[in-house]
């Protein structure tokens, strides 16, 4: 097989990987097709309290929204038909399709849509476990409902049998992505309290979990085998396939398994060393794609109180890293694309399967405009540049630069374990700054939760971090992780124009806009690199991997899922 | 004898206690909770979260959480996952405990099956080809670590050869009657050797010094003395008392089989409770790490338990009362 | 006297414990014991006592051990049989017991078994017959118990009832010959004398032979016919039990019965000690090997090994001092 | 030898139990009567023969006698000095005055020593001789008091015989000069040649040193051979003490009878009258009562399954335990 | 009488023994039959060779075992590095080098630590007995029933990091009570040894009693346990790499190293990359289990 395609060209994603190389028979119907999962469920199957990546999984395909989304990010009709904003923004009606059943044979209604928003705000809902209360707090009532207070909820109305309205506090530019959930079936949850729902056997086991997608959930074995049957009533069409299994297999012999034919798919996953083994069997195709998320190093420029962690007037400043200089020279320091590599050579931790970023956008996105924003390309002697001209100099000969005070400056770098190019990313930071005179202390990893912990709680030993963020399709909106108050703003990073820009972007007078978004979004992005709370370092790829006698697959830049039904084997 | 059970059971509830109270301190000494870590969406609203937190008692003082997890402890209760939303410890722990056991039992059987005869058989042939060729297994089996070994075996058997499968432990979920067990079994094969090697090579060298130890003791003397064949000699008399120290190693072993089956599961992707406490660690489910060292812990004193009691099945000498 | 039931000539044990050390532990050993006889062997510890029985028995594993020279058991040769033949003889026409009865016995078999086992495989009868005959061997060594016996195990003994119990599996199968390997040493002086009293009960009462292995120069006073002395993997004399005590001729023999103290006579105010110490098995001084401990030795007797001397029909000696009284060489 | 009669050694009511421990919380179940009740005195310069049957408790007494294991109860004075009254740290300097030869050649010297460091760890402990050279020449003294040659200084136990060593644990114990030495059945291992030449070693040194022995053994003849007085332990017990002429000649008690009638005698000219005994040593952890010996006696009578004989004077030199005779006493006194 | 004290030379030593086998302590005995096992100098050589490496890694190493270079990753052999660059472009056959001085040196403290602390304990409750046996072996009981790696996994967690120091920490924590039993039943036996017995009645005090008699007859065991210990750290070190809880990168061990060949693709095209790592581990610790044999053998001297 070949690369379909090449990220350089991939734009916002190419659709259709599998159908441009011409299979050799003609297609077959029924089947089984074996896709790869390296991690095991956690086996909630019920899209508003799963936690898991690896229940989405099986999720998606099982489940459906009123809306979704194409390749350029935009909504497309799914469940629902149609839909409408009100005059000020603040209402959304959609008109369902009529012609849609549950698993179970029983209609999909307009009810199914309230129940399941309703099921959101209810008081119950966060002990139970759930956490996507942002899909419903944009809407109207929902503090009165959810705290009990009231018994209605005013948010979102059923108009006909198939046609419900979503009335928001505010008019929202994120309206179409906030009630792009998965619908869950009245019928089966009416009469199960919001706190059980987690612990049914409707939210768990094969068989009684019921969704409207083109596959249903057949039979598992947990933590081994989930098998998918095709949903002969799809009102999409009947799937090709019969049936879909997903493996749950190590990451280490999945390329293997794909090899001698015991999985038939493992989708995005793929590991980038592996991508050119692979590239290279007879019969497997293979594409890929960046990621929505990215890798970055933060810098803690702010330390800060833990209990006042959205209150900037209370932080304290890292004098470390308050020199924007001294970032920038550490940003030319880095050899970023030395990371990401070349795919022609195959060299670097990514063997060239990924990009470097600059700003937090990703590469899919379309708030991501490269050509607008200048960046930092690697330059050992630009950075040394800079550092002399903002003071940092050897003053006592030990091979590492003091800062212009003529302080010792050492740089506490930390890491977390679990990501293993990240890991090996570390030691290459601290190799390339000390290139250029910087002394970096490099932090024994920590596991996750510890490293995020101390790194939300503004532990005064950090200065610079390695984290990811893997963003959702729905919205490029990044005030959640940038704006100042933000808790996840984990640099502490508070710069006005920023936080203007920010809530410029998604002002409802103008942000309906898109190319108004556009702009502030590349204003915003632009200051943010020059400012550089946090160095964003790459997109890796996401690679996919699949034997060429399977067609149909539509790969877009945040899902495989969506149209499992036209999966098809070919002779 | 029955008196002698009892007792010891009741002999655990301390040790049960006091090695609940030193993970549950360990585990929540750990900076990190079920709720911080990577793979959190940035849009969830950090109220929801500590909200969450404060439903789970994580806001309380250790010792209080303590006590709630110990007051239903005791009922039975271990409580609900932090990670897995909305499932049982007891639950999560049910099918992948079952996994373990088996995989512990087939490999302990595996074990017995090769090293008891080849051990008699270096025993009975001391310094013979075949004699060394054990010992050389046994030195490598002993120097390999086990997951290397478990690579290899991968390797080798599935990618190279196509035996045996290198992932989990079943290939189908609806395997019903032989079909089952055997897929079972062939799943096994390769974790259950790995898992194995290392005792295979420490039984097969005890069993050949205890053998040959015995050879020259007074009462197979006596027992040759007497014009009982060799076989009488060897199987009845001889190997009645060197598998005496085995069969104590054997309940001891319990806990190191499932030490090692964290990585073996690992490589294997065997759906047991060693990765799901490798994972639970790193997630910081805490009800499931209690659990799990609860289990583990309790399986591990009646293993020893179980050694006594066969000790004192094997060795008439052992009386308990 | 009467007809011979063992005749052992010429062995020789030597173990090959290394390939520069071999241990001469029988160096040419030859004796008979009669029918109906009881003969005593003894020698200080490392003399080679075990080792004669042990070779006889065929109980030695080779290698290490090098067996060479005759045994015959009522005319049929013993040495280079297989051991499935010699399993045939062994505990069948002859038998054996231990100096250790705390060892002697395996522990997770019941005395029952242990004892059942070999009538079921000498005797070829069923488990029921072997049973009761067990009982009735229990009875036979003293216990009154002893259809309780038959199910403890060993532990639940003391030394002198294991003994016991090893007296009847060696004497389950009315062996011709009784070879008992310092039976009583690790015993009680009243317990001893209670196992020395059973032994000669059941030579009595199966009209066999004893070979009584001991150091002890009083047990062998009180059991023995013939005594056969050996020192340094040799038999230095050879003696009716009482020409030996009254009339010991190898100075060996004197210095030991002369070294004892003895609980009949008066008080000595100090006992005649043999000086030195037993050489070591796999490095004998050439001539006598007595000769370095010995108050007669001259230069003859450390440049060249004495025979065993025949002095007259019941007695032989190894010294040169009895060359003259020599019968034949 | 012993007109003088001046008292080294004086146990009173000595009695050691061993708990017997049992179940989780090591609750004691019982006592193992190890030593139960025993008197006597051993004076200046004799040897005290002690025999008894393998658990009679020998080796316990001589155990407490030196302080090794503490007594349950009773008194020991050992040249005026009650052991009970003085502190630990004088037990030690006290140690220098009295010594053991244990049983087991093999196991009762240090491996990992050389001959040399055996000898010298008294001299060291006891700093009675502070300068290397000195010490290395005592020890050398000492080699040549048992009958060592001096190459044995730097050598190591496993290089010597039995009866060698036997040689070594003598010339250890004689190195601080003690007064008082006690032999832990010092021969009973060893063979009826090397046994004689260390019994006399002990009496020759008995005679140059003036020293007294409390020698225990199970072997009668050895006894017989070496002791003034004999005493004759069962189970736990003295049941008879004598000095040694007069209890060979004329043993009284049942058990010390028997004991000497059981020992083979090698004069085949004699045939003895045997006394035999049955059964078996009753367990110290259950004694019989009454006498611990009436299970096994052949005069066995009802009073000797209830009350327990004490010992008793039986004429010069003798006292037994055993109700034959205090029923003789008392009959003889009150006549 | 008195003349008749006659020291009649009534004992002849050791009759004629060749010289060689003179006045050798049992150490040296133990030394002398330890030599005389052919796998045990096999051992030896293998521990002696790979020392030498450890030392002279900075002679021998070609490159900076640390450096990354992204140019060139997941090299094969070539002149310039000889057996290929790992996943970070690092140089193999320096990272092999120093990581026989990191790994034997893991394996050394760790198991120095351990002997310390469980050997401490073992002696102390072995020596005392009593309640404070009561109390030590308790607490080796509670350390024992949790499964090792699980208790590693666990303590890692609390202390969040995982470096060299804290590794062998951790295995001293996790691992002392297999000493401490071992030491607290052989210093149980020395106990009622005669020898003991025979000390204490020349009065040697406490003190001189553990150092001068337990402690040279625990040697043996001492020495045998810490060598399987030490082994046993190496093959542990290499576990906890693989599931990523071991010494972090860029430290060259060798269970790093042989961690990288958890991928298939790593195993199948780069053997160089793991062999050499996988054979360092199986021949160290071949080499030390045949030592530690050895040494039973040697100590354990029944003849
Ligand atoms: N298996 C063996 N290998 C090497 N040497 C042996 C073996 N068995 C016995 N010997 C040696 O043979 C010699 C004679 O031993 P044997 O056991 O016959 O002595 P013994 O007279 O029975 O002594 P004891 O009275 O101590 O039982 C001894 O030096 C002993 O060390
Ligand atoms: N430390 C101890 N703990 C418990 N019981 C003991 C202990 N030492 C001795 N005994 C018991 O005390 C009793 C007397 O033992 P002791 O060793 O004094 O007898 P002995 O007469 O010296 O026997 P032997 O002749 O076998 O040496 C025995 O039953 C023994 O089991
Ligand atoms: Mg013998
Ligand atoms: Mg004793």
């Amino acid at each position: 097989g070949d690369t379909v395609d090449s990220p350089s060209d991939s734009g916002g994603g190419t659709s259709d990987g599998g159908d441009t190389e011409e299979p050799s028979g003609g297609p077959v119907e029924g089947g089984n097709v074996n896709l790869a999962m390296f991690s095991p469920p956690e086996n909630l199957f019920n899209p508003i309290f799963y936690t898991a990546l690896y229940d989405a999984h099986i999720l998606d395909i099982t489940h459906e929204g009123l809306v979704s989304q194409d390749e350029e990010f935009t909504f497309i009709p799914q469940l629902a038909e149609d839909w409408d904003f009100n005059d000020d923004n603040t209402e959304l009606t959609y008109k369902l399709r009529q012609d849609v059943k549950w698993h179970d044979g029983e209609d999909f209604t307009a009810d199914d849509v309230v129940f399941t928003f309703t099921s959101l705000a209810d008081p119950d809902y966060v002990t139970a476990g759930g956490v996507r209360v942002d899909y419903v707090n944009s809407l109207v009532g929902y503090e009165e409902y959810s705290s009990g207070d009231s018994d209605e909820f005013e948010g979102i109305e059923k108009v006909d049998d198939y046609t419900v309205t979503f009335k928001f506090k505010e008019a929202s530019v994120k309206a179409l992505s906030d009630t792009a959930l998965a619908i869950i079936p009245e019928h089966v949850f009416a009469d199960i309290p919001v706190a059980e729902i987690p612990e049914v056997a409707e939210s768990r086991d094969a068989g009684s979990v019921i969704g409207t997608g083109a596959f249903k959930l057949k039979e598992y074995m947990e933590g081994e085998q989930y098998i998918l049957e095709a949903n002969e009533d799809y009102y999409g069409g009947a799937p090709h396939l019969d049936t879909i299994t997903w493996k749950i297999v190590g990451q280490s012999v999945a390329a293997g398994m794909l090899e001698n034919g015991e999985l038939d798919y493992i989708p995005r996953d793929v590991a980038p060393q592996d991508a050119a083994t692979i590239d290279e069997l007879e019969g497997i195709e293979l594409f890929e794609q960046p990621q929505l998320g990215y890798q970055y190093m933060g810098f803690k420029l702010h330390h800060g109180p833990d209990e006042s962690l959205s209150d900037p007037s209370t932080w304290e400043v890292n004098e470390k890293l308050d020199n924007k200089e001294l970032r920038q020279a550490i940003a030319y320091a880095f050899n970023r694309s030395g990371i990401v590599g070349d795919p022609e050579a195959g060299n670097g931790l990514l063997g060239g399967r990924g990009i470097v970023l600059d700003a937090p956008f990703p590469e899919a996105s379309w708030a991501y405009n490269p050509d607008v924003i200048e960046g930092y390309e690697y330059s050992p002697e630009k950075a040394e540049e800079v550092l002399e001209a903002a003071g940092y100099v050897d003053a006592n000969d030990d091979g590492f630069r003091e800062d212009p005070d003529g302080n010792e400056l050492v740089l506490n770098l930390d890491y977390p374990v679990g990501n293993e190019t990240r890991e090996k990313m570390a030691p290459i930071i601290q190799q390339d700054l000390e290139a250029v005179g910087l002394k970096v202390e490099l932090k024994t990893p920590r596991e996750a939760p510890a490293h995020f912990e101390l790194v939300e709680k503004n532990n005064t030993d950090v200065d610079l971090y390695l984290a990811g963020w893997s963003l959702d399709s729905g919205d490029p909106d990044p005030s959640s992780l940038y704006k100042s108050t933000a808790p996840y703003n984990y640099p502490r990073w508070v710069n006005e124009a920023s936080d203007q820009l920010l809530d410029d972007a998604v002002n409802p007078e103008f942000a309906f806009e898109q190319e108004y978004r556009q702009e502030k979004y590349v204003e915003w992005a632009q200051n943010f690199v020059d400012e550089l709370p946090v160095l964003p370092v790459y997109s890796e790829n996401e690679i996919h991997a699949w034997n060429s006698k399977l067609t149909g697959v539509t790969i877009k830049p945040f899902t495989f899922k969506n149209d499992t039904h036209l999966w098809q084997w070919t002779e | 004898m029955t008196k002698y059970i009892i007792r010891r059971l009741l002999q655990f509830i301390p040790m049960v206690i006091l090695a609940s109270i030193v993970v549950f301190f360990m585990a929540y000494l750990a900076p990190g909770d079920a709720l911080s870590g990577e793979n959190l969406d940035p849009n969830i609203p950090r109220e929801v979260l500590e909200e969450r937190r404060e439903a789970l008692g994580l806001n309380d003082p250790i010792h209080i959480q303590y006590y709630n997890w110990a007051k239903r402890a005791v009922t039975g209760d271990l409580g609900m996952s932090m990670h897995h939303t909305g499932r049982s410890v007891s639950d999560l722990i049910g099918g992948r405990l079952e996994n373990t056991l088996n995989l512990s039992i087939f490999s302990l059987i595996i074990t017995l099956v090769i090293s008891i005869p080849i051990g008699i058989y270096s025993s009975r042939k001391p310094y013979s080809i075949a004699d060394y060729s054990a010992t050389t297994f046994a030195f490598i089996g002993l120097a390999i670590p086990n997951f290397f070994a478990a690579l290899l075996g991968i390797y080798i058997f599935s990618f190279g050869l196509g035996w045996l499968p290198s992932q989990g432990s079943i290939s189908a979920p609806n395997l019903t009657g032989l079909d089952y067990i055997g897929s079972k079994l062939k799943h096994m094969i390769l974790p259950g050797f790995t898992l194995g090697l290392a005792s295979t090579a420490i039984y097969m060298r005890y069993m050949r010094t205890e053998m040959l130890e015995l050879r020259g003791s007074d009462f197979i003397r006596t027992a040759r003395a007497k014009g009982l064949g060799n076989r009488s000699v060897l199987y009845k008399h001889t190997l009645r008392n060197a598998l005496i120290p085995i069969i104590t190693l054997l309940g001891l072993e319990f806990g190191t089989l499932l030490s090692g089956a964290v990585l073996v599961e690992t490589v294997f992707n065997y759906p047991g409770l060693g990765t799901l406490f490798v994972g639970s660690i790193s997630n910081r489910d805490y009800p499931v790490i209690m659990g799990i060292n609860l289990i583990l812990a309790m399986t591990t004193l009646l293993g020893n338990l179980l050694a006594d009691i066969l000790y004192a099945v094997a060795d008439p000498r052992i009386r308990y009362d | 006297m009467s007809e011979p039931l063992l005749e052992v000539s010429h062995l020789k044990t030597y173990f090959e414990v290394n390939k520069t050390r071999t241990v001469k532990a029988v160096d040419d050993v030859s004796f008979q014991v009669n029918k109906g006889e009881t003969l005593a062997v003894v020698g200080e510890s490392g003399s080679g006592k075990s080792v004669t029985s042990l070779s006889i028995m065929g109980l030695l594993f080779s290698p290490p051990a090098n067996i060479q020279g005759s045994v015959k058991l009522s005319g049929k040769e013993l040495i280079g049989l297989s051991d499935k033949k010699l399993d045939q003889i062994r505990g069948n026409e002859m038998s054996m017991i231990f100096q250790e009865p705390m060892t002697s016995l395996n522990p997770v078999f019941t005395i029952g078994n242990q004892i059942a086992e070999t009538l079921i495989k000498h005797k070829k009868i069923s488990k029921k017959e072997a049973k009761n005959e067990t009982v009735r061997l229990l009875k036979l060594v003293g216990f009154g118990r002893a259809e309780e016996m038959v199910k403890e195990f060993p532990h639940q003994l003391s030394g002198g009832m294991r003994q016991r119990v090893m007296i009847a599996i060696a004497m389950a199968c009315n062996p011709k010959l009784l070879i008992a390997d310092e039976p009583t040493t690790a015993l009680d002086v009243t317990i001893q004398q209670q196992i020395l009293d059973l032994m000669l009960k059941v030579k009595k009462e199966f009209q066999s032979s004893i070979l009584l292995i001991t150091h002890d120069l009083g047990v062998v006073a009180e059991m023995a016919d013939r005594v056969l002395v050996m020192y340094a993997g040799q038999v230095v004399e050879q003696a009716t039990a009482y020409e030996l005590f009254t009339n010991p001729k190898h100075p060996y023999t004197v210095g030991l019965l002369n070294s004892m103290p003895k609980i009949d006579d008066e008080q000595k105010e100090r006992l005649d000690a043999i000086p030195g110490v037993v050489p070591a098995a796999h490095r004998f001084p050439v001539g006598c090997r007595f000769a370095p401990r010995c108050p007669h030795a001259t230069d003859e007797c450390t440049a060249e090994m004495p025979n065993l001397l025949q002095v007259d029909d019941t007695r032989a000696v190894r010294c040169v001092l009895y060359k003259e009284e020599a019968v034949s060489v | 030898m012993t007109d003088k009669k001046v008292p080294l050694v004086e146990v009173k009511g000595l009695k050691k139990y061993f708990p017997i421990n049992k179940g989780v919380l090591q609750r004691k179940v019982g006592d193992v009567k190890a030593v139960d009740d025993v008197s006597f005195t051993i004076y200046k310069g004799e040897t005290l023969g002690i025999v008894g049957e393998s658990g009679s408790g020998k080796s316990t007494l001589g155990r407490m006698v030196l302080k090794l294991i503490d007594a349950t109860e009773g008194e020991i004075i050992f040249n005026e000095q009650n052991f009970a009254k003085i502190k630990n740290s004088e037990v030690r300097k006290l140690r220098r005055d009295m010594q053991m030869v244990f049983q087991d050649p093999y196991a009762s010297l240090n491996p990992r020593m050389s001959i040399g460091e055996l000898l010298e760890e008294p001299l060291l402990v006891h700093k009675t001789i502070s300068s290397k050279e000195g010490r290395k020449e005592k020890a050398f003294e000492l080699l040549e008091k048992v009958g060592l040659p001096r190459e044995a200084y730097s050598k190591y136990p496993h290089e010597f015989s039995g009866g060698q060593r036997q040689r070594i644990g003598i010339a250890r114990a004689l190195s601080t000069n003690p007064e008082f030495i006690i032999g832990d059945e010092p021969v009973s291992a060893l063979d009826v040649s090397v046994q004689s030449q260390v019994l006399n070693l002990m009496q020759d040194l008995q005679k140059e040193f003036d020293l007294t022995y409390m020698f225990i053994a199970h072997d009668l003849s050895v006894v017989k051979h070496i002791s003034d007085r004999v005493a004759v332990m069962y189970l736990g017990r003295i049941v008879e003490i004598a000095d040694k002429d007069i209890l060979y000649k004329k043993p009284l008690h049942p058990y010390t009878q028997a004991l000497i009638s059981a020992v083979p005698s090698t004069d085949v000219t004699i045939k003895r009258e045997k006394v035999a005994l049955t059964g078996e040593l009753p367990s110290p952890a259950n004694p019989p009562k009454g006498c611990a010996f009436h299970t096994r006696c052949p005069h066995v009578h009802d009073r000797c399954k209830v009350e327990r004989p004490i010992l008793t004077q039986q004429g010069e030199g003798q006292m037994t335990a055993c109700h034959l005779y205090t029923t003789e006493a008392a009959a003889a006194k009150a006549e | 009488m008195e003349p008749e004290l006659s020291r009649q030379p009534d004992v002849i030593v050791g009759n004629k023994v060749p010289d060689e086998e003179k006045s050798l302590s049992p150490l040296q005995l133990a030394v002398r039959r330890f030599f005389k096992n052919k796998l045990a100098i096999v051992g030896v050589i293998i521990m002696i060779l790979m020392v030498i490496v450890a030392i002279f890694a900075d002679v021998i190493a070609t490159h900076d075992p640390t450096r990354a270079d992204l140019l060139n990753i997941e090299q094969r052999s070539s002149a310039e590095h000889i057996l290929g660059t790992d996943g970070s472009g690092r140089d193999n056959f320096s990272r092999l080098v120093y990581g026989a001085r990191i790994s034997l040196m893991i394996g050394f403290f760790s198991m120095l630590s351990t002997v310390i602390v469980g050997g401490t304990l073992g002696a102390i409750a072995g020596y005392y007995g009593k309640w404070v046996d009561g109390l030590i072996m308790r607490l080796t009981d509670l350390i024992l029933i949790f499964p090792f790696l699980l208790m590693v996994l666990t303590v890692v967690s609390i202390l969040e990091r995982m470096n060299i120091t804290i590794f062998i920490l951790v295995m001293a924590l996790t691992n002392w009570p297999n000493i401490a039993r071992v030491l607290r039943g052989t210093f149980l036996s020395i106990r009622e040894k005669d020898f003991i017995m025979s000390a204490r009645s020349i009065g040697c005090s406490d003190f001189r009693i553990i150092r001068k008699h337990f402690i040279p007859n625990a040697v043996g065991p001492i020495i045998v346990n810490a060598t399987i210990m030490m082994a046993i750290m190496i093959i542990i070190e290499s576990g906890l790499s693989f599931i990523g809880a071991g010494i972090p990168q860029p430290t060259p061990t060798w269970g790093n190293m042989l961690s990288e060949a958890q991928s298939i693709r790593v195993l199948r095209n780069n053997p160089e990359t793991w062999l050499p790592p996988g054979l360092s581990i199986l021949l160290v610790v071949l080499a030390i289990n045949f030592i530690g044999d050895g040494l039973r053998d040697a100590f354990d001297s029944k003849s």
